[in-house]
């Protein structure tokens, strides 16, 4: 009876109150995480599943209610704040734990809190034969609290903070099977490798500070526009620096190895931190500083054309991967790369609007990768797979429907809709260019060849394995609803009825298009919709109906150095051992008796001799102490008085 | 001279009046949930009517009642009463007769409170007595070898350093011709201010307040004291008897304004400098926790006086802020100490605290916090505290004092991490890790001060609008 | 009249062999007798004060060191008693367990 | 004339009589030593108009706090700590030490100024008396710290009893 009055009332208290429950949305996995981090493994794994999924489920139910009250009656401006308290307050330097929420960070919140409750859901089943139940939600929960301060984050501290967070879940997950090494390794290397990012990101926000005198976002892109003209040094200097940390979160040219290295974690942990949320921090950040880049264009042409190589070169690493995560891993940076394109040529909302189909349709296809290898024990070859249609049959549909969203199939995938959008600015905007829209397209082109050599290799064929597990419901409500998802979410931006870019307008200033002529929309729609159905057609050949074609190409000896170069992502793990890490290892090894060392020892060794030095006053004997009370009475009296 | 000048000092009459009917009631009913019931009471008490004390109220000449002084009262009964819960199952077994630790307790922090609120060199004098004979007893309460040696060398140097005080305070009184801090500096305006024998009075003075401080060249006798005194007594030595005295300090060198005397500031620099340097490297290779905490409250100090020498209005703020998360953390820390502590012998080597995570997840996370705080690592308190003192030396331009600030935090981490380090390693062979069970109104007391601690690294801002609410008078 | 100045250096001399005993002397009987003397001297400074000052408040802090000066001394002694009790020695520098 | 006489004897009789006290081997000579050492600062005080004071000195310190010395000396029978050496080894350390300290005090001595005069003049402490008017402000102005010094001999009582009480056998 009560809940039923309350359901009366909740309508009207939505009000205006509403947006006061913010705060709630990362209060709850943090909560969440506090109570599985202080219970630790005496929680049993039912209530640990419980409160892990819960927590982050409360948190979209809030964001949901949230987001239909900003949708349905627009808070002034499209925008508001909640500040919570004020932190420290020296002067200029104020930050206050504030929540900004505009309908770019209502999209990310709404992806990070959906997606994530999904696959936290999923985890439930896939995790429960594993060790360190809790700790894997605690850590997941860290995570998404981290990731909604991110993205909520009213000005630049907090959305360090945030940025740190959840390199740092990043790096405790990668790892989370830590009694193998080689996990250990890829953590380490993931967590090294953004930290290069993250220097230079965090250097961009001091000179950000110093320099506009404040810490928040949107006074800094205020004061920014005001200050620095076009093109200005510091301008480009700043957007530099934050473009630094967007492409080692966000896996881009030159930062992109570490993250088929990450897929060592848990295939969840991959969907959520590595698919569809993490790596995209990078996308956000440059969509929230969208100012800075307007007035540095070189920083944004740059963007563009690392996005337009990186999706090229990830292209084609994931043409010859035999690992499925590896596959996806490429796969997403190579979308990831799409959404710097989309950046790159002034089409924010573009990027945003890939941002979220990417993120159902490859959650997705991550999750029905987990399905397949926990049925397979953990089998992660792809040619040891096979035939799996008929054992799998839900994983098989969902899978496909990722597939095709992810190849753009045309009209009826999410992918589609917003690959589409972005090609089509790529060519029309006042930055784009025909050199973009090739690549672009080229890269599509790989899109689908590689998904679908993945479908056919997977479920097509004879069956390789034993199917040992089949998913429950528990793992099969979420890749459903991600299907769904995968499908429909295209549709809130069709091309004569942009809904999505007009919602989110009010953040992402809209492209500039000046090209119309060229090509038009429709004509370009049908050519990418036809590329993308080549690709399918060339993977159908060349993977079942053909294999052989295939064997013939890469037993041939340029064939194989290509594979080899390709399937070793372009060989830039072995440049940055030839060229970083090898001479970094001769540094330190030739330089281990030299001066550098030298200071460090030097500066070891007169603590010590300090400390035994002045370790010989404290002798004990009280005489000795008042002698050091007298003399240092007489140095007292002689700098009063003589100083 | 009348009744109504009474009302103000309830708070410090109802610590005297507990600890008299503690006395009596000793005679009368030996019983150590009695007394120490009688004393949380009688400081609860006394916290409460701290704040019917309405606006500044000056006390004859001796004593004032401002908002000031009534925080810190208030912070210096906060810390005596959590010691005095962390000793009442510390003191168990360790002597027969633990009541009359209740009345001493009592009384030292009445000598503390007298102390923040002194304004005149008599209250002062008194105030340090009360506080310091109490602490003599305090430090030998338990009576074995280490007790009273300790106590020894704190009576035996604790009385010259009170000469030495006396000697300045004669000097300063015959150049001024008065006791009162207020009028002190027309005192001296009237005498032109570079007078040698002034100034050798201020050093003087200094002298011995820097002995109470434990700063360096004065701070020898810090770690034999804290190792040697019964833990819970160590952390009111560390925390309780430093407060009052540097609210003390504070407020005698504002209202002589420091400032005007170059080379005085300059001795402070000396100091703050020396013991920033000497805590810090006496901790380095220590390998006794009692010790390690003694030198790093040493360097604490010395922090302290970096926001003591700074000017402007943050000064007081800043200052008062590190102290309250110097209070918690230090009382946190040898909290811990406490608890784990065998009848036999403190917990107070490092080996010690080998593998504490093992057995005691909880402690060593507490612990854990403690030291971070003190290393000053965000999110907890010693973080904000140092953050502040750093942007107050800033704000003064006193660059050379905050560079070796930073310095020294740095070294500081080192010895803080090795501790840490040390609770996370594999259980060594220590009997004191094997206590049984602990104390349930010690564990209480830990979380809270983490909790505070934590609260105070994230969510400082009432608290600081509250110290500069109660200190906007300087 | 007597310069106040006389009576400083008197002050400051009797301070000064008070510290001499002080630093000097094992026995810490003779050192507590050592701050006695110290705690003479200011007084006789605050008294000399008060005289030429015309003030009467320098003799009343006198009164005040006279009296902590007496609780001072019995518990000391009292910790005397118990180091005795530990060490058999009135020599403080013997008692060194703790340093480092 | 006069008054110089007798402050030159006092002052050498005080100086001479303090360098004894810290050089007597036996205790308890230092002790008698000092006894007559704090007569003459107490008619060093009456030389000041200070008659209560240098009553209290008698009565205080040489009644009280030497007595209290004398008995712990005998109580704890110190034989064979008369015998032994007097000084500590590193004494001339100590000794150039305090000499510092007082040349760090004197060497601005001569540039005291006395600071303000008060109100209580000789002749008004003459027509009221010493006592009188030391009482007057002690139980006025002074009247708390005065209240709390008891606290210092509450202390100081409790204290001295809890360390030197003999152990219960249990």
């Amino acid at each position: 009876m009560f809940s039923k009055h309350w359901m009366l009332i909740a309508p009207a208290r939505c009000g205006a109150e509403m947006m006061e429950l913010l705060w709630l949305i990362p209060a709850f996995p943090l909560a969440g995480f506090l109570a599985l981090a202080v219970t630790g493994a005496r929680m049993p794994k039912r209530l640990a599943a419980i409160i892990g999924t819960g927590s982050v489920g409360a948190s979209a139910v809030v964001a949901l209610f949230i987001g239909m009250h900003f949708i349905s009656s627009p808070p002034q401006g499209h925008l508001s704040s909640q500040t919570l308290w004020t932190w420290i307050e020296i002067g200029e330097f104020r930050p206050s734990i504030t929540f900004y929420l505009d309908p770019l960070s209502l999209v990310m919140t709404f992806v990070v809190t959906f997606v994530g409750f999904l696959i936290h859901l999923y985890s439930t089943e896939f995790m429960a034969e594993e060790e360190g139940y809790s700790r894997f939600f605690a850590y997941m929960n860290l995570f998404v609290c981290s990731m909604l301060i991110l993205v909520l984050a009213d000005n630049l501290l907090l959305l360090y903070l945030g940025w740190e967070g959840v390199g740092l879940c990043s790096y405790l997950l990668i790892g989370f099977w830590y009694k193998d090494h080689a996990n250990g390794r890829a953590a380490m290397k993931a967590f090294i490798v953004t930290r290069v990012g993250d220097t230079s990101m965090a250097i961009g926000f001091i000179l950000l500070y110093f320099n506009l005198g404040t810490l928040n976002i949107q006074e800094i892109m205020q004061r920014a526009s005001q200050a620095w003209p076009v093109g200005s040094t510091f301008a480009v200097a700043a957007a530099a620096l934050l473009l630094g940390g967007a492409l080692g979160k966000s896996a881009q040219l030159p930062l992109q190895t570490w993250l088929p290295d990450a897929m060592a974690g848990p295939t969840p942990v991959s969907a959520l931190i590595h698919a569809a949320t993490m790596v995209t921090a990078g996308v956000y950040l440059i969509a929230r500083t969208n100012v800075l880049f307007t007035l540095a264009p070189v920083v944004q042409e740059a963007v563009a054309v690392i996005g337009a190589l990186t999706l090229l070169i990830a292209g084609f690493s994931a043409l010859t991967q035999h690992d499925i995560k590896r596959v996806l891993a490429y796969s997403t940076i190579s979308q990831i790369g799409y959404m710097f394109l989309a950046l790159g040529v002034g089409a924010w909302s573009a990027a945003l609007f890939h941002f979220m189909t990417h993120a159902f349709f490859k959650a997705l296809l991550f999750l029905g990768a987990g399905a397949v290898i926990l049925a397979l024990d953990y089998e992660h070859n792809m040619f040891r797979m096979g035939g799996l249609r008929k054992e799998l049959p839900l994983t098989f549909w969902t899978f496909l429907i990722g597939s095709a969203s992810l190849s753009a199939l045309p009209l009826v995938t999410a992918g589609f809709y917003s690959k589409d959008l972005i090609l089509w600015y790529s060519l029309s905007s006042e930055d784009g260019s025909p050199w973009f829209w090739a690549a672009g397209m080229a890269g599509a082109l790989l899109t689908s060849i590689y998904t679908f050599r993945m479908v056919f290799l997977i479920f097509f064929g004879a069956a390789k394995g034993r199917v040992s597990r089949k998913p429950g419901m528990t793992m099969k409500f979420p890749l459903l609803i991600l299907a769904v998802l995968s499908i429909i979410g295209g549709f809130v931006e069709l091309p004569r009825i942009p809904i999505f870019s007009e919602f989110v307008k009010t953040a992402l200033p809209s492209a500039k298009t000046l090209h119309e002529g060229l090509l038009g929309e429709g004509m370009q729609q049908v050519i990418a919709s036809g590329v993308s159905l080549i690709g399918v057609s060339i993977a159908y050949l060349l993977f079942l109906r053909a294999p052989l074609n295939v064997e013939r190409f890469t037993s041939h000896p340029a064939g194989k150095a290509l594979h080899r170069f390709w399937f070793s992502g372009w060989g830039f793990d072995w440049l940055y051992n030839k060229v970083f890490v090898g001479p970094f290892i001769w540094i330190a090894r030739t330089n281990k008796d030299d001066f550098i060392d030298l200071i460090y020892g030097g500066m070891a060794w007169y603590g010590r001799f300090f400390h035994v030095a002045l370790s010989l006053t404290q002798s004990g004997k009280v005489r000795w102490y008042a002698m050091g009370i007298t003399i240092g009475a007489v140095i007292t009296i002689g700098i009063t008085v003589f100083l | 001279m009348t009744l109504n000048d009474l009302a103000p000092l309830i708070p410090l009459m109802v610590i005297a009046v507990s600890s008299v009917i503690i006395m009596l009631g000793i005679a009368f009913y030996r019983s150590r949930a009695f007394s120490g019931l009688l004393t949380l009471a009688g400081i609860a008490v006394a916290f409460i009517t701290l704040f019917g004390v309405q606006g500044t109220r000056q006390v004859t000449s001796l004593l004032i009642l401002d908002d000031y002084a009534l925080f810190y009262i208030g912070l210096i009964l906060a810390a005596s009463f959590v010691v005095a819960l962390l000793s009442s199952d510390y003191l168990e077994g360790r002597r027969e007769n633990i009541e009359e630790f209740y009345i001493l307790l009592l009384l030292s922090t009445l000598g503390s409170s007298v102390l923040a609120a002194s304004t005149h060199f008599v209250s002062f004098f008194i105030g340090l007595e009360i506080l310091s004979v109490s602490l003599y007893a305090l430090i030998a309460y338990t009576r074995n070898e280490l007790n009273i040696e300790a106590g020894v060398k704190y009576l035996v140097l604790a009385a010259a350093s009170s000469a030495f005080l006396l000697f300045g305070i004669a000097l300063l009184y015959g150049e001024t011709g008065t006791m009162e801090f207020s009028r002190m500096s027309s005192g001296i305006s009237a005498q032109g201010i570079n007078k040698g024998m002034l100034l050798t009075g201020f050093a003087l003075v200094l002298t011995g307040v820097g002995f109470k401080l434990a700063v360096a060249p004065f701070h020898m006798w810090t770690p034999d004291v804290y190792e040697g005194a019964p833990a819970p007594v160590t952390a009111f030595v560390a925390t309780v008897s430093k407060g009052g005295v540097f609210a003390l300090l504070l407020r005698y060198f504002i209202q002589v304004d420091m400032h005007a005397y170059p080379s005085l500031f300059g001795a402070v620099a000396f100091i703050a400098v020396a013991s920033m340097f000497a805590g810090n490297l006496l901790a380095l290779l220590q390998k006794n926790i009692k010790r390690i905490l003694a030198y790093s409250s040493i360097a604490h100090l010395g922090y302290l006086l970096v926001a003591f020498l700074a000017g402007g209005v943050m000064r007081v703020t800043a200052v008062t802020f590190y102290l309250v998360a110097y209070f918690i953390t230090t009382l946190g820390a040898f909290g811990v100490v406490t608890m784990l502590s065998g009848k036999e012998r403190d917990a107070d080597a490092v080996e010690d605290y080998q593998g504490l995570f093992r057995h005691r997840p909880w402690l060593a996370l507490i612990f854990s916090a403690m030291l971070f705080s003190l290393a000053g690592i965000p999110l907890t308190a010693g973080f904000i505290g140092k953050f502040y003192i750093v942007a107050a030396g800033a704000g003064s331009a006193l660059w050379l004092l905050v560079i070796m600030l930073v310095i020294n935090s740095a070294i500081g981490l080192y010895y803080y991490l090795r501790i840490i380090v040390v609770l996370y390693a594999q259980p060594g062979h220590s009997e004191v890790s094997a206590v049984s069970s602990l104390p349930l109104t010690g564990s209480l007391v830990l979380v809270l001060l983490t909790v505070l601690l934590l609260w105070l690294g994230v969510y400082p801002e009432p608290l600081i609008e509250m110290i500069h609410r109660m200190t906007m008078r300087f | 009249m007597i310069p106040l100045h006389w009576y400083l250096w008197l002050s400051a001399v009797v301070f000064m062999v008070g510290v001499a005993g002080f630093l000097m002397r094992r026995n810490i009987i003779i050192m507590f007798m050592s701050i006695e003397l110290m705690l003479n001297a200011v007084n006789i400074s605050l008294v000399s004060f008060s005289r030429y000052l015309d003030d009467m408040r320098g003799q009343i802090l006198v009164f005040f060191i006279i009296a902590v000066a007496a609780a001072e001394a019995a518990i000391g002694l009292g910790i005397i008693i118990a180091l005795f009790r530990n060490k058999v020695t009135a020599h403080v520098d013997e008692a060194n367990e703790m340093k480092g | 004339m006069l008054a110089e006489g007798i402050f030159i004897y006092l002052a050498a009789a005080i100086t001479i009589l303090s360098v004894l006290v810290i050089t007597r081997k036996n205790p308890v000579h230092s002790v008698i030593t000092m006894l007559v050492l704090f007569f003459h600062i107490a008619a060093l005080y009456v030389t000041l108009n200070a008659e209560f004071l240098a009553a209290v000195q008698v009565i205080v310190y040489a009644g009280a706090i030497l007595v209290l010395f004398l008995f712990v000396i005998l109580l704890l029978n110190l034989k064979e700590e008369a015998v032994a050496r007097r000084y500590v080894g590193p004494w001339p350390l100590g000794l150039m030490a305090a000499v510092g300290l007082f040349l760090a005090i004197i060497v601005s001595l001569d540039s005291f100024v006395a600071g303000p005069k008060g109100a209580f003049t000789t002749e008004v402490i003459k027509a009221e008396t010493n006592t009188k008017a030391l009482g007057k402000i002690l139980f006025t102005e002074y009247l708390y710290p005065f209240e709390v010094v008891s606290i210092v001999l509450l202390v100081a009582i409790i204290g001295a009893i809890v360390l030197a009480k003999k152990r219960l056998r249990s």
